[in-house]
């Protein structure tokens, strides 16, 4: 008995070490020099903590398979999975994690002794788990395009019905069910109604809201982990827990202020489409440009900046883009990346594309600090970018993106927009850019456009 | 003192800490912390260890929550680390 | 779970949690957050506020801590706020 | 029973609340924009922790006296108090926080069980608190020169040695003793051995390295408070112990670095004051400047960095100073005070000082951000600064204070130093300022000085 106590305060101070170890990770995880070591800190912090906790497991042969498994799947998903699919795989991962902490709940659930706080902790733990899980694989779905769904057919409107419905389930059995017996039929509705109320919370969300929805389910596969912390008294887990809940929430913060919208607006309205329908059609005339011309007009700047977007991760043109920038630099132009924190699909997602291309990170430039000095830009080369570089932001209060920050490029010189059709971009508004004076548009595949034009630049 | 409030106590100061801890991240970094905190999250294996296995459901119960908690630990690492690595100066 | 391990914990959470806090104070405020520190420390209050006073030494004891911890509380606070109130902008 | 169960708990969240305070206190007091909401926030924090201890009190009267004693104390000292003097007052209240919780953990050594480990909290609490209070008296007396005792004299060593001593009983007592039954003998002997060992060390420490030595006991007084916290098992004094600790510490190493020189040499070490003695003292013509002829060069000047150091603390010249800014800005001319974190006695000093004669904050500049442009400075005004303004910080390998960071004004276009002697600074060590081809020196006491100056503008 003495021995096992002092296992149990050694295995503590352990714990408390490897969160220390966490906490410093992730601090420097959030920093450009140091984020290597952030992470091999944080892995060092889960090494700790696991095989403290092995020295007096009970089930050895559970254990073993079980990490078996999970080490190879997990392994090859992260040495096989695409950059262009980090979305899709971090849903995933969330939803792996809200599982976890649903099977710890579950099987808690059995084991609690009639305390009622203990009870209530089951019932939360185990909501915010399945939420998480049944959430991100809809969010899985919906980011992979192997899901698709009406958010006006009837079995989302049904779905919608039975989260608010899991909701209140919920408030009851934390509230007011712990009067009586916990019974396990009651336990089971508990279940079921919520892996389909994680589902009726994501599938009203229109696909390009996804990335916010999964921070938001980042945040909640983390706090399902600090629960169950509470829930088994294991301080490790609250502490990583309370880490990967609050790097979630300021992730869902940034992307919602980023996009100027509240993260209510994002989970429950959704953008209204329809006024941008009746909006009257932005008038002028659009000038296109051919590749040759627009190769004519590089070669001769001397300052370019290209914007990148959603369109670039479509047509997977990042590696072409690099290599047109380096044809550029050699030519003697400087070039600058100018990177909007929410182009693309999900935060971050340029960054990622282009250092998969091996562009530096140092020639990536934000908006407020390359927006003062647009006006001495010769080129702004905008390749598949819609929304975050939408002048309606600033200049149109009546737009439903107005208030968004953008970068400006129209006022660089002359402007390049690389898209395939006139087609408006994730927001569905109409972009005055495109009829502006200096614009040039550059029909076509974003790869096949700059193909071409390093293609001229060779010759 | 009551053991759940100093829990409930440190999860706060966690959060706290966390929310100061990132709040300046920059953006380059937003995917790889988005990846590496998805791996922290696999911390639910620590959980998922010390489960009981009394009857036939909780031994399975325990067994996926460690499988799919490793799926975390590993995967996140791994990818994040495959990320950061391609982050370069010039 | 030991008790004292676990407001270990808190203890060392709070001082990281204060270093991150406080580590980019401009130097306007040093003089400032030193004394503001300093009534902050006279939450040894609360701490003599809950001594016993079994015996006659512990009575002065516990006399003696809640005066000096008050004179700490009511002179720093009022000392920082007369300091602070004096830093104007243009 | 039940009834005093519910409150100790209730009592503990609202101590929960009141950490959250402190914590977001501390946090705003840290930013010039809200550090009055910061304080007020924090003394909110005060309140509510000391209002929820008070409803299961059980000696009133007791309570009563001891908080009506210490609020008129407090406040009359906290009213009263120049700012000139507020080094001594911080050092004063340091000592009061240290001897509170030196009687927290002396009353509780009578009432806890014998457990070794609560043992061992009393120990070292009373260690903490007791050193906390000596030291910080003698800081004091120091601070307020009304205590003058040589290093190299016998009672210091006697003293020090006593310190010495009593960090051995110290350790033996905590790691040692326990196996025995604690004495009171034995306690007794630590008191006695704590406070004298307080006095042996900060007594052999120069005057100039008291602030260093302040806000170390001020880290010292919050870790004193946080360990009585671990005893008494009170989590607010654990989290506002902390911050106090943590804010000390990163005071003390933010003016170790400012002064170039490690912790460990401050506190143990001390100026190599002799080396300079032998020094072959510097040649070169020192030229002096009259008042009127100083008037004249700043009268034609267009920007004027003004360098405050402890000389105007001592010749207490921050309102003429002040003066003297306005009527050059009137004239035309723009003026900057150039503030070096360790001009002075103690961190922000200077700060204080200018802001208490009402020069408004944005105009001081900080090293860093006046050194670049400094050869676009017509005048620089060194008033009473010695040590930072030291060139030989940046040119002489050899100096004491090489590698110390500095403000640059010899790179001015013409540069004042008023002061009334040839005399060195704190570091004891020859200033090449002085004999640089652009220096004038303005001999006298401060205040007269820029009084002098004051009138000339006024004719
Ligand atoms: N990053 C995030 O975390 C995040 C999260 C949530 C929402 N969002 C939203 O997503 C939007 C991102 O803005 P964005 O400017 O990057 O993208 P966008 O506004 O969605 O525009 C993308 C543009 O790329 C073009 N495109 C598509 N495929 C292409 C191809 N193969 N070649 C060339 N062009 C192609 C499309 O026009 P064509 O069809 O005419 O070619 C489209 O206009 C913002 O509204 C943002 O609020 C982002
Ligand atoms: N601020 C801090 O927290 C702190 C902490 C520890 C140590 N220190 C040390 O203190 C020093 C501060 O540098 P500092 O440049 O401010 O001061 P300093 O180097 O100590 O020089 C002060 C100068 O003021 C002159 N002075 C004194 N009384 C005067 C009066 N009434 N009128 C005109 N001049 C007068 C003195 O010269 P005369 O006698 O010729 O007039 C002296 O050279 C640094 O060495 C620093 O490391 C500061």
């Amino acid at each position: 008995m003495n021995f096992i106590e002092n296992i149990s305060a050694f295995q503590n101070i352990i714990y408390i070490v490897s969160s220390i170890l966490f906490i410093t990770g992730i601090k420097m995880l959030g920093k450009e020099d140091t984020a290597v070591k952030g992470n091999f800190l944080s892995a060092l912090a889960m090494f700790t903590a696991v095989a403290i906790t092995l020295i007096d497991i009970v089930n050895p042969l559970l254990v073993i398979i079980g990490i078996s498994i999970g080490a190879i799947i997990g392994s090859l998903i992260a040495l096989k999975v695409k950059m262009t699919s980090i979305p899709e795989m971090v849903a995933l991962f969330n939803g792996f994690g809200g599982l976890a902490t649903f099977f710890i709940a579950w099987s808690e659930f059995y084991s609690i002794p009639d305390n009622t706080f203990q009870y209530v902790l089951v019932m939360i733990t185990t909501y915010i788990g399945g939420v998480t899980f049944s959430g991100s694989i809809i969010a899985y779905g919906k980011l992979s395009e192997k899901l698709k769904i009406q958010k006006t057919s009837l079995i989302t409107k049904f779905l919608t019905t039975i989260f608010y419905a899991s909701l209140i389930y919920l408030l009851y059995a934390v509230f007011i069910s712990k009067i009586f017996v916990p019974s396990f039929d009651f336990y089971t509705i508990l279940l079921i109604l919520t892996l389909l109320g994680g589902i009726g919370f994501v599938i009203p969300i229109g696909g390009g809201d996804m990335p916010v929805v999964i921070s938001l389910l980042n945040s909640f596969s983390g706090i399902a982990a600090a629960f169950a912390g509470l829930l088994l008294l294991n301080n490790v887990l609250i502490v990583a827990g309370s880490l990967v809940g609050a790097s979630g929430l300021i992730l869902t913060i940034i992307m919602a202020k980023a996009m100027n919208r509240s993260i209510g607006n994002i989970l429950f309205v959704g953008y209204a489409s329809s006024s941008s329908g009746t909006k009257s059609e932005e008038t002028g005339e659009v000038k296109p440009i051919s590749v040759s011309d627009a190769y004519l007009i590089l070669e001769n700047s001397s300052s370019v900046l290209i914007i990148p977007g959603y369109g670039m991760a479509v047509a997977q043109a990042q590696h072409v883009v690099r290599e047109l920038g380096e044809l550029l630099e050699a030519n003697g132009t400087e070039v600058k990346y100018g990177i909007h924190p929410v182009a693309g699909r999900m935060p971050g997602h340029m960054n990622v594309l282009l250092a998969e291309a091996n562009v530096p990170y140092d020639v990536l430039v934000e908006p407020d600090d390359v927006n003062p000095t647009m006006d001495t830009v010769d080129v702004a080369v905008v390749i598949g970018a819609n929304d975050v570089v939408n002048p309606s932001a600033t200049e149109e209060p009546g737009s439903p993106i107005y208030g968004m920050p953008i970068i400006e490029v129209h006022n660089a010189r002359t402007v390049f927009v690389l898209k395939r059709s006139m087609s408006s971009g994730f927001a569905g508004v109409q972009n005055p850019l495109f009829f502006k004076e200096n614009t040039r548009m550059l029909f076509g595949d974003a790869k096949d456009s700059i193909g071409g034009l390093v293609s001229e630049f060779k010759d | 003192m009551e053991i759940y409030v100093l829990l409930g106590f440190v999860l706060i100061l966690s959060i706290y800490l966390g929310l100061e801890l990132i709040s300046k991240v920059p953006s380059t970094l937003h995917t790889p912390l988005m990846s590496g905190a998805n791996a922290i999250s696999g911390i639910a294996l620590v959980g998922a260890l010390v489960l009981n296995s009394d009857t036939h459901l909780q031994e399975i119960l325990a067994l996926l929550a460690i499988t799919f908690a490793s799926i975390n630990v590993f995967g996140g690492y791994l990818v994040t680390n495959r990320m950061l690595k391609m982050f370069k100066k010039k």
